[in-house]
């Protein structure tokens, strides 16, 4: 699936993705030539479960349109457990966001092994579709800190 | 209107929902084909058929009518191609081109008889209504 | 019971089983009693135990663990959870506490008081079901049950959790009023995103960071807070715009989720009256649901849902599919 | 104030063809902290590497940023570049500009405008690093194989013969594996038993190989240089010191119904047992499921008989608690379940059989004692008909989407041996392609063709019926465009392989990542073929993927060189990246120990001097060589007194401002 381009609106969009499986998936997303948006920025982290919820915050208090974090199938997590705790975080991070208003599609999880380059690429191919269905992020950013 | 072949042949795809690319020529369509002896292009043709553009050749096949609609094909084809969706394409290309129901339902129940096969009803449906 | 209180804490005091009593002491006006050290006998005479005296004495008890002898503390039955949990965390020292576990009528919100416009108040007594309140302008009354914190209205129970002697209470005893205290969390679930949005933009914009909550609560026992602190660059910031505030609060709600024990305290002391329990209520709930039932403080030693997993656990994107139903 | 350079690489046109790099220099440059930045061709190379050197040599540089491919292709290639100019190696950041970038967009503006965001963010991140120092960990000189099969076996020889301890785990009561089914072996048409068997003894007579067979990994714990691996030794009810290896309990026992799991279930086998003669140890188990004794406690004949008074019905499982400083995944494939396939009646017919089933019928240990004959009726057949792909390049749920890689050459293997013993046989395969890339297969091939007269026909089959003692095959000839309808007397069915069923648990104890199909990835598919991404791991045959026998042994000697390259090491440089605790904010509450999967934090009650402030605290104390950086507690701990070095909450946090911004 491809995003149709529309000139008024390019979201940013941070995706955390862990070393060992999804940052590998998309550097094989990437060596396979499967697109997705440039709107999509990765940020390298050791594990999934090394994502403060402080990040993801700030993110969005800095004027991003969704955050994706993607880490290792459950079970298949380098460090054993990390993505466990992940998850358990960002279901209830993504609740609290939820009942705050916050638009559940901007927020994110997505397992991606280093083998799924395909997969990598479908989701934020996806994900970006759906935050440009949501359009501009407009109730979590931080006013004093937009620079033009 | 007037369409191209290769408008014609991205019709078919667009019908059938069949991507034709995704073929690896291995035969096992015509292989499970119950009617293969009766056609004159045979069901892995079709697919190859509408992939390089050669759509007037299938317009004028028999194998249209001969195709039963028992999906052996789709059933059994490793690469999930789907040629009895192909055929089906084709085939409703013609009957639209033609421009008339070639069977009613008023006259189905004259029709019947014990002996039928539901299956032929259903693919008579296919075949000779838009 | 005060006198029964003040009695038995001298006695305490003298035999020095404790060198100090952590109470709380009749404040400048008559509906705000406060937390309190007691020296020495003398010094209980502004002792003073009421159903103003919802202030929970647990957080108190880092610092007096930090003291040179042993604390006498008083105790309610739902500040027990504080403190086992504050156990847990190896935050206080049981060995140099002495708990007095006091029975628990429920405590009073002295703001619906004054919104039932009784005004210049110097004291209370209850009788049966009614609240007879002394002001500067002769006896006045309300139900007992009008005047009750929000959160006495959904008392968790009148068991002391942990305690080394009971007075005015007895193990067993049947709990105050037990409303559902995630009705307000459900029905803002059942708003739209926007309505939902609305509400909290409308309550966290009266926020004025004075700390408050953070301060009283007994789970934000961080020397330093990552508020105060530059390791997440987000020390001190005003309440200029929107997200500043919910940030503090969601991230508040988010370390302290799995060990809020639902005090209540949080929203008590709020000058602005934002009502921040429904944050810590909402991940109580979330986590009873998705992990099974959990209350902190219950006990010292079982893992917080946070840091403990399941191999089954929901995926995140169970939120959005509760949205959609 | 840090003194940053950035260099941004073209990588040749994979890089420049999308991005402008000149503009990218120009972005960069106008960085707070940056003071140089420049572009090159080739950034990996020695003279991109040289251009590095002398920049932070000119310009006092204290941190750089590499816009280039993947950190995890050139991390370390420019990390060693900073280090020979004098920075410590962690003050490099990469910013991927290639495989996050240039590779997948088009347009140029696009593509541009994100490299520049992605150098801000390095360039964020690289301002707050600091320099880190490696510690180092121990490395217990022993291996661990689990798998016996020939990818094990050899791999062990392999290890061993280079001076260092290994164990193998086999959870079948003999070493062996696939191969030790086989009859013969492409395209030499080489005796398997004949080339396998002398390994076998090797490896068990070997002083520095210790084989646990019928015995299973059971917990894997610990890192690169020093796992703890628990190995159930499962019960074998035979006592293996006392057993003289006579063979007459097997033949004295009366439960003889169990199906062969060696002769994939052709015929049976007796309760207590060995799975073929040369087996090693060649000591029978006793299969609990189906002894007479286990089941109503009667019996006991084994017992009786045996002269060395080896059987043991009390024994019990045991666990064995070993070190190891490498681990070897060999643990091989099986063919896929049929069960979907109705088509091709392999359920309801003895007469459609797997090529495994085929290479069991045709060896002389095997069901028939080698003769070709039919299992419904145990005739000859007159003729038979192969058919390919069965389940292998499949789109569909059925099947698997891979090529199974050994079915085109066994298969004509299988034809042109058939054809050879039995001229009578008429052999025809129906192919959809004829794979033969490797060294003489192609001749082979053409041999059963052109000197073996197998008939070949290029179309899959549609479907086998039985009709009487007959099979009917129906396909087509896709060359000729014709019909096939053919009556048969047995149908081979070239079967999907797929990774051993067990390798899913092996992989989550190891936390060694798997592809959708469960084979085994590997770290790099060109460049690290043979090693695991989880450090310490290596895969030595079809684990990791199809292979066969040249290439599995080719690849468990390259697994055992990498395993001996890690054991040879006197100790390991670990990872700076780890967990630190500032005192001065932790408040003790144990969250972060909790989360820990290393036990890598304990907690000290100590004197800290908090501005002043002289008290005792009790404190989180992270062990360096424990922490492998995962930074689950960093997350748990609310106040923020735990850290991750190299992924700092700052830099992070400066990373999404620089993207956001």
């Amino acid at each position: 699936m491809q995003v149709e381009k529309t000139q008024e609106f390019r979201p940013k969009i941070v995706a955390f993705c862990c070393n060992w499986c999804s940052y590998a998936g998309a550097d094989l997303a990437g060596s396979s030539r499967l697109s997705y948006p440039a709107d999509v920025k990765i940020i390298r982290v050791p594990c999934s479960c090394r994502v403060n919820p402080m990040f993801i915050l700030r993110a969005f208090q800095r004027g991003a349109d969704g955050v994706i974090l993607c880490g290792c199938h459950p079970g298949d997590c380098h460090y054993t457990t990390g993505n466990y705790y992940a998850r358990r975080r960002m279901t209830l991070l993504f609740s609290m966001l939820d009942y705050l208003g916050v638009e559940n599609g901007r927020t994110r999880v997505e397992w991606v092994s280093a083998a799924e380059g395909v997969k990598f690429s479908a989701t934020m191919n996806e994900f970006v579709a759906k935050i440009h269905s949501l359009g501009e992020n407009v109730r979590l950013e931080d006013l004093r800190c937009k620079r033009d | 209107m007037h369409r191209t072949e290769k408008e014609q042949a991205d019709l078919i795809r667009e019908i059938s929902g069949v991507d034709t690319r995704k073929c690896m020529k291995c035969g096992k369509c015509s292989a499970s084909c119950p009617a293969y002896d009766e056609m004159d292009i045979r069901p892995h043709q079709f697919v190859s058929y509408v992939q390089n553009g050669d759509v007037k050749a299938l317009l004028e096949s028999k194998s249209i009518w001969k195709c039963l609609s028992c999906f052996a094909c789709l059933e059994r084809c490793p690469r999930d191609v789907k040629p009895a969706k192909l055929i089906e394409a084709v085939r409703l290309m013609v009957i639209r081109q033609r421009g008339e129901d070639y069977l009613s339902p008023n006259e189905v129940p004259e029709l019947l008889d014990e002996e039928l096969p539901q299956q032929l009803l259903a693919s008579a449906f296919r075949k000779y209504r838009k | 019971m005060q006198e029964r209180l003040v009695e038995r804490a001298k006695e305490l005091l003298a035999d020095g089983t404790v060198v100090r009593v952590l109470g709380w002491k009749q404040g400048d006006l008559g509906y705000n009693p406060e937390p309190a050290y007691f020296n020495s006998p003398e010094e209980l005479k502004d002792f003073v135990y009421d159903g103003f005296c919802g202030a929970n004495l647990s957080k108190y008890m880092i610092q007096a663990g930090k003291l040179e002898g042993n604390t006498l503390v008083f105790l309610k039955p739902c500040d027990t959870y504080s403190f086992n949990q504050l156990i847990k965390e190896h935050r206080v020292k049981r060995e140099k506490t002495y708990i007095i576990g006091v029975g628990c009528k429920g405590t009073l919100d002295v703001e619906k008081i004054k919104k039932a416009g009784i005004k210049g108040i110097e004291s209370i007594s209850q009788e049966g079901e009614t609240l007879k309140v002394q002001t500067i302008y002769g006896e006045r009354e309300l139900p007992f049950m009008d005047a009750l914190l929000e959160r006495c209205t959904v008392c968790k129970g009148k068991t002391h959790q942990v305690y080394d002697e009971l007075i005015g209470a007895q193990e067993g005893e049947e709990a105050g009023p037990t409303g559902n205290r995630f009705a307000m969390v459900e029905k803002l679930e059942a708003m739209s995103p926007k309505e939902r949005f609305a509400f909290w933009q409308g309550e966290l914009s009266r926020c004025i960071r004075c700390n408050a909550c953070r301060n009283v609560c007994p789970a934000c026992s961080c020397l330093k807070c990552v508020f105060d602190g530059n390791q997440f660059d987000s020390a001190q910031k005003a309440n200029a715009d929107t997200f500043e505030e919910q940030m503090f609060h969601i991230i508040r709600a988010f370390h302290v989720a799995g060990r809020c024990t639902d005090c209540g305290e949080c929203s008590r002391v709020c000058p602005q009256g934002i009502p921040l329990h429904l944050l810590n209520r909402k991940f109580i709930k979330d986590i009873n649901t998705f992990y099974g039932e959990y209350q902190a403080g219950e006990d010292t030693d079982s893992r917080a849902p946070l840091t403990n997993f399941t191999f089954e656990d929901v995926e995140p994107g169970v939120v959005g599919e509760r949205g959609r139903k | 104030m840090q003194r940053i350079g950035v260099f941004v690489c073209h990588c040749g046109s994979n890089i420049a063809a999308t991005v402008d790099v000149a503009r990218v220099v120009e972005a960069a440059a106008k960085e707070p902290g940056v003071v140089h930045a420049e572009d090159y061709a080739y950034m990996c190379s020695e003279a991109g590497q040289l251009k590095i050197r002398e920049a932070i040599k000119e310009k006092n540089l204290t941190g750089i940023v590499v816009c280039s491919c993947s950190p995890r292709m050139h991390e370390n290639t420019f990390r060693q570049a900073a280090e020979r100019a004098g920075i410590n190696p962690y003050m490099v950041e990469i910013a991927n500009i290639r495989e996050h970038c240039s590779w997948i967009h088009k347009d140029m503006e696009e593509a541009t405008e994100k490299a520049v965001i992605l150098a801000r963010a390095a360039i964020a991140k690289v301002t707050l690093n600091a320099p880190l120092q490696a510690g180092t960990s121990r490395v217990v000189k022993r291996a661990l194989v689990i798998g016996g099969g020939i990818a094990g076996i050899q791999t062990a020889l392999d290890i061993a013969d280079a001076g260092y301890e290994v164990d193998i785990v086999e959870k079948t009561p003999s070493i062996g594996g696939r191969m030790s089914q086989l009859d013969k072996t492409f395209p030499t048409l080489d005796c398997s038993a004949c080339i396998l068997t002398p390994k076998m003894v090797e490896a068990a007579a070997h002083e520095k190989i210790h084989i646990y067979t019928y015995s299973e990994v059971e917990k894997v714990s610990g890192f690169v240089g020093d796992f703890t691996v628990d190995i159930r030794k499962k019960a074998r009810s035979v006592d293996m010191s006392k057993c003289t290896g006579c063979g007459v309990c097997q033949e004295k026992c009366p439960s003889k119904k169990a199906p062969s799991e060696f002769n994939r279930g052709l015929n049976t086998r007796s309760a207590i047992y060995t799975p073929f003669a040369q087996a090693i140890p060649n000591v029978p188990v006793i299969d609990r499921e189906n002894c007479i004794k286990f089941k109503t406690g009667k019996c006991g004949v084994c017992a009786k008989v045996c002269q060395a008074g080896a059987i043991d019905y009390e024994q019990k499982d045991e666990i064995v608690t070993e070190n190891y400083g490498a681990i070897v995944v060999a643990t091989g494939f099986d063919t896929i379940k049929l069960d979907q396939y109705d088509e091709y009646s392999y359920s309801t017919s003895p007469d459609v059989i797997t090529s495994l089933e085929l290479e069991r019928i045709m060896n002389a240990a095997g069901p028939t004692k080698g003769h070709l004959e039919r299992m419904s009726d145990h005739k000859p057949p007159k003729s038979m008909v192969f058919i390919q792909c069965v389940g292998s390049r499949c789109a569909d749920k059925r099947g698997k989407s891979y090529c199974s890689k050994i079915c085109c050459m066994y298969t004509a293997k299988h034809a042109m041996l058939i054809r050879d013993k039995y001229p009578d046989v008429e052999v025809t395969v129906f192919y959809i392609d004829v794979r033969t890339p490797g060294k003489n297969f192609d001749e082979f091939y053409r041999r059963a063709v052109e000197e073996y007269g197998v008939n070949y026909i290029k179309g899959q089959v549609g479907k086998v019926a039985e009709i009487g003692d007959k099979l009917l095959v129906q396909g087509v000839d896709l060359i000729d465009n014709k019909r096939i309808l053919m009556e048969t007397d047995m149908v081979v069915l070239a079967t999907a392989i797929e990774p051993n069923p067990d390798v899913r648990k092996i992989a989550t104890m190891l936390t060694a990542s798997i592809d959708t199909n469960n084979f085994l990835t590997e770290s790099h598919a060109k460049l690290r073929p043979v090693e695991s991404p989880t450090a310490g791991i290596f895969l030595s045959g079809v684990c990791q993927g199809p292979k066969d026998i040249p290439e599995t042994v080719a690849q468990a000697g390259a697994a055992a060189v990498k395993v001996v390259g890690l054991l040879a090491k006197d100790h390991l440089v670990t990872n700076p990246c780890v967990a630190k605790s500032d005192e001065l904010l932790c408040n003790g509450c144990s969250s972060c120990e909790k989360v820990c999967p290393y036990g890598a934090i304990s907690y000290v009650e100590k004197e800290v001097n908090d501005h002043g402030i002289r008290e005792n605290r009790r404190v989180a104390l992270v062990n360096s060589a424990l922490c492998q950086g995962c930074g689950a507690c960093t997350v748990a701990c609310p106040s923020g007194a735990m850290d991750l070095q190299g992924f700092s909450n700052r830099q992070i946090l400066a990373e999404v401002d620089a993207i956001c911004r």
